[in-house]
């Protein structure tokens, strides 16, 4: 049992690691500042939130379970509303997005 | 209750008065407020003193917790001096400020002027007695910031950025000092002066103690504007407030040179400063040049307040200097002189208070003739500019004369010449004044001026007047001074 | 080698240190000053921290079952200096606003240039 | 693998520290410094040291970026290229730098358990804090009560800070915000903003009173309740956010936190103990300092909030136009 769980839990860290590092790719990568938008949301929503999901099944039923249940959902709502106001801001100061037909 | 918590008290009273100064909305409250603490301050301060003479050091262990684990409060008789010297000057700035902090301060500004005043007096007067090296960090930061708040509220855009400068180079002192103290704690594992002094003999050969040792002395040369670190002095005294010039000049550079002799003495000791880091030849070093350079900048200023300021520069130059002579006698001419200056220049610049408040201006070539108009604060002038100079029968005078006679012991002749010679640099700026104010045709708008009122002349006359009682009769503060050197001396052979 | 690698800490603080303290002053514009500031006490900070850590130790709150732990003394003066760091901070920025109201600059060169024509 | 760890971080801090050296967009410069707080916040956590993890992470990631960026928004973006050559910077730099080197030369080993830190002070307060504080978390009993006078000493520092930032940049209280089209596309922040708002404000209180045991205490718990102000105040305009806590409460509040410490002071005295000795409070010791301690963290958290309030509204009110 001990061992199924540490196997799944490792598979969440580790998992949340790649999708953290295609996220960072995606942001170095990406061509504009809305296109990179879309690669951070994906640190902020299944990396991070895989990683938190390993982190519990490790933790098992206790107090810590709870906490990071807490941060997860303090995460999955202020991510996506921190990258909306960011695009919001972007959008109010005239940043034009790129649009397609053009390699760039 | 009241004196067996006295060391404690000394400090708890202004820091509990500056955030009622606060809440205090009508500015006459908030002066009121910050007058009587300064007196009240004065009251414990000589009643400090007084304890020290009789009782020799005190000890308060804050929180009742044993030394090395609690904090101390430590007074000793140089602590007590330096005590009562931040409180003299604390309370004879206050009943002058009324005046001169209305005409140059926005109203909405007053009351936190005065907050700001008395958490300055609060964090100088922790400084000096606490016996603990991180909380003198702690109260150091009091002290700067809230000075740096005072200086920026200066009526000139200019007192802005000398605010910001010294803010800037504060902190960098700061900081090595507190990378000092990190040193020092990670190699004896205190952070109690008097346990780090009994520790340190043993682990002083370590060159992490060496290090320490040059960050504290150059970290604290900045807070007491050593020659060259002195760049941020001449901006914030020219431009700060009067009161904040005068409080500033009397205290904050004094309480620096009084952390830089508890550190070479109490902490390090005598042998480690001076034999082992030749902490002596550098500091004499340093004043000399600090000494003639800052006199000779300070003959061609057109600013007053810049040229005192330049000549407060110099005159931290012959405190250091006497320090840096490492003998009993040198220390205790030092200490004297660091009491003496305090009085005259805390006088010069009240009295450059007053003519800026009546005259708007503090140029040279503006002041002409001024001296009928303002017969009282001129007379002033003059008689702190001759103590300055060291005329016989003033107090500039005596610790001169010990000072000299400390270096003619040690076989430094040269010093005494130097003396002189800057002595006579002193005689050239003090008399482009009076002669501007004296023997110069007023200006065609000058009968408009006003003497200053009484609430700014007696403070600076009282000054004037301990001046001269103490050129005439030094014997209870040299005596003082002396107790005060040999207690920091102590362990010397 | 270890007596290398005993210290390697220590000597990359001492490198993080330094950069802040050039950006203090080297850098003529007054928020890059304050911000070179804030990095030089940053760097401090881990020095002390450093200092505390202790090898197999852990937090110093105490629990039944561990016996060793970090020294609580660094970190409680280190909470102290981060506040002070802080305040010197906002005292600062504060300034520099001001200072750009009445200058509208903050390039110390410029200031300069300004205050010599006064 | 706690080297490995240390070892990354640090070289995360390096570069990040060299790349605010060369930057020239000062928005940059400041989303870097709050990127290297927070490295230091991770790297503080890999050292044991959680509660300053937690008030760097407060403190420098937050609030300091916060007034970075308000005072970058308040001036220029723009670094102006140096004019000088860095020639006498950087011979002090190295100078100073090689003088540090020099001294580590002698120190004791990073982690060493022999070495002089671990063994004198610090380990009495290891040893005796729960017999004399009777709290687990022993940074919050040296803090609050052996060495209580430097917390007090530091939150005479923050009023400081706070009473400057008053008389530099003064305040105006703005009348209550209309609603402008422009203000029709915050609805998403708005909505979380009042979702999270009451939620932080509970978790300051429980960094507070949890302090005891955990990490946290007053100086936090301070910082994360401005925090939510200041939240509020960014979704819903200054004015709004001044409705609910207006300048002359944060006055009172400044300083009310400082005369609250104090007082547990001066009431000690006043009970035949030495100043901030807190257990002649109660009957027994330890209850004694229980007391002290919750009261005295009461005191900091108090002012802190108010002050990174006060100075929240300093910067902002300084614009002349609309939302921040």
């Amino acid at each position: 049992m001990n061992l199924v769980l540490d196997i799944l839990s490792w598979v969440c860290l580790l998992g949340g690691a790649i999708f953290l590092l295609i996220g960072a790719i995606g942001v170095l990568r990406f061509p504009d500042f809305y296109t990179r938008l879309h690669a951070v949301s994906i640190c902020d929503t299944l990396g991070a939130g895989l990683v938190l999901l390993g982190l519990m099944v490790q933790g098992g039923l206790s107090l810590v379970t709870v906490k990071l249940l807490l941060m997860f959902y303090f995460m999955i709502f202020t991510g996506p509303t921190a990258v909306h106001a960011l695009a919001e801001a972007a959008l109010q100061g005239k940043l034009k997005p790129l649009v397609n037909d053009r390699e760039s | 209750m009241l004196l067996s918590n006295l060391p404690a008290l000394q400090v708890i009273i202004p820091l509990v008065s500056a955030p009622l100064c606060m809440l205090l909305r009508n500015p006459r409250h908030a002066w009121a407020c910050a007058l009587f603490t300064s007196w009240l301050v004065l009251g414990m301060a000589v009643m400090l003193a007084q304890r020290v003479y009789t009782a020799g050091t005190l000890s308060y262990a804050i929180g009742a917790w044993a030394t090395p684990w609690g904090i101390e409060y430590r007074v000793d008789m140089a602590g007590a001096l330096m005590v009562l010297v931040i409180a003299i000057i604390g309370a004879l700035v206050m009943p002058y400020a009324w005046h001169s902090i209305q005409e140059e301060l926005h109203k909405k500004q007053t009351g936190l002027f005065y907050t700001c005043y008395l958490l300055c007096l609060t964090g100088l007067l922790g400084i000096v007695v606490t016996g603990d090296a991180f909380n003198l960090f702690v109260f150091l930061e009091i002290s700067s910031l809230s000075s740096y708040v005072l200086i920026s509220l200066g009526s000139k855009r200019r007192a802005l950025t000398a605010a910001y400068q010294y803010l800037v180079m504060g902190t960098i002192g700061a900081t090595f000092i507190l990378i000092s103290i990190g040193l020092l704690y990670m190699i004896t594992g205190t952070l109690n002066m008097a346990d780090l002094a009994q520790r340190l003999p043993d682990v002083a050969d370590t060159r992490t103690i060496r290090v320490a040792f040059a960050f504290m002395t150059v970290g604290v040369s900045i807070k007491l504007a050593l020659f060259p670190l002195h760049i941020w002095l001449p901006n914030a005294y020219t431009f700060a407030p009067s009161v904040v010039t005068a409080f500033m000049a009397a205290t904050a550079t004094k309480v620096g040179v009084y952390v830089l002799l508890r550190f070479f003495f109490t902490v390090f000791g005598f042998h480690f400063s001076f034999v082992a880091m030749h902490v002596g030849e550098i500091l004499m070093l340093l004043a000399v040049a600090a000494i003639l350079v800052a006199s000779l900048v300070a003959v061609f200023q057109d600013n007053v307040k810049r040229m005192l300021a330049y000549s407060s520069v110099a005159q931290i130059g012959y405190i250091i200097l006497g320090i840096s002579l490492a003998s009993a006698a040198g220390v205790s001419a030092g200490m004297l002189h660091l009491f003496n200056h305090a009085l005259i220049k805390c006088a010069l610049f009240l009295a450059i208070g007053s003519i800026y408040l009546r005259l708007g201006s503090v140029e040279i070539h503006n002041m002409h003739g001024l001296a009928r108009q303002m017969p009282w604060t001129m007379a002033a002038f003059v008689a702190g500019g001759l103590s300055l100079i060291g005329i016989p029968l003033t107090a500039g005078f005596i610790s001169k004369w010990y000072l000299v006679s400390a270096a003619l012991t040690a076989g430094y002749w040269p010093l005494a010449v130097l003396v002189l010679v800057s002595s006579l640099l002193a005689l050239i700026y003090i008399w482009r004044v009076v002669e501007a104010a004296y023997f110069h045709v007023p200006a065609a708008d000058m009968h408009r001026v006003r003497e200053a009122p009484a609430s700014m002349l007696i403070p600076a006359w009282l000054l004037i007047g301990a001046n001269i009682y103490i050129g005439i009769d030094a014997g209870l503060i040299i005596n003082i001074a002396q107790q005060g050197a040999a207690v920091l001396v102590g362990q010397m052979p | 080698m270890s007596e290398l690698l005993g210290h390697y800490n220590y000597w990359i603080v001492i490198v993080l240190m330094m950069t802040g303290f050039y950006t203090v002053i080297a850098r003529p514009n007054l928020i890059k000053k304050i911000i070179g500031l804030f990095i030089f006490q940053t760097s401090v900070f881990i020095l002390f921290i450093s200092m505390a850590k202790i090898e197999g130790g852990t937090a110093p709150i105490i629990e039944a079952g561990i016996s060793v732990y970090s020294n609580p003394l660094p970190h409680v003066l280190i909470l102290t200096a981060i506040v002070v760091s802080l305040a010197t901070t906002a005292l600062g920025l504060a300034l520099v606003v001001r200072i750009r109201q009445a200058y509208g600059t903050i390039d110390e060169d410029d200031i300069q240039v300004q205050d010599e024509e006064d | 693998m706690e080297y490995l760890i240390d070892i990354v971080l640090l070289g995360l801090l390096m570069i990040t520290g060299f790349a605010i050296v060369r930057m020239r967009s000062l928005l940059a410069v400041a989303m870097l410094t709050s990127i290297y707080s927070l490295l230091s916040a991770s790297l503080f956590v890999v050292l044991d040291a959680v509660d300053v993890a937690l008030t760097e992470a407060a403190i420098g990631a937050g609030i300091s970026t916060i007034l970075l960026l308000a005072a970058v928004a308040l001036t220029t973006d723009e670094e102006q290229a140096p004019r000088h050559t860095p020639l006498l910077p950087l011979i002090v730099v190295i100078t100073t730098g090689a003088a540090l080197i020099y001294g580590t030369v002698d120190m004791p080993h990073y982690g060493d358990p022999a070495s002089p830190v671990h063994r004198h002070v610090a380990a009495t307060y290891l040893h005796d804090t729960p017999g004399e504080i009777g709290v687990p978390n022993v940074v919050t009993s040296v803090l609050a009560s052996y060495r209580g006078y430097d917390t007090l000493g530091e939150v005479t520092v923050i009023f400081t800070a706070g009473a400057g930032v008053l008389a530099l940049l003064g305040y105006r209280t703005r009348r209550r915000n209309s609603r402008g089209p422009g203000n029709r596309k915050l609805v998403v922040l708005r909505v979380i903003a009042k979702l999270f708002f009451p939620l932080i404000l509970l978790f300051a209180l429980y960094i507070q009173f949890h302090g005891d045991y955990g990490p946290g205490g007053g100086f936090q718990a301070g910082v994360i309740f401005a925090t939510g102000f200041i939240l509020y105040a960014l979704a819903f305009g200054l004015g709004n956010a001044q409705r609910v806590i207006p300048h002359r409460m944060l006055h009172i509040m400044m300083a009310v936190g400082v005369l609250i410490y104090a007082s547990v002071g001066i009431e000690s005295m006043l009970l035949g103990g030495k100043f901030l000795e807190y257990r002649v409070l109660a009957e027994d010791p330890v209850t004694g300092q229980h007391l002290g301690i919750m009261l005295i963290e009461l005191g900091v958290g108090i002012t802190v909030a108010a002050v990174m309030l006060i100075i929240y509204y300093g910067f902002v009110s300084q614009q002349r136009s609309g939302d921040m």
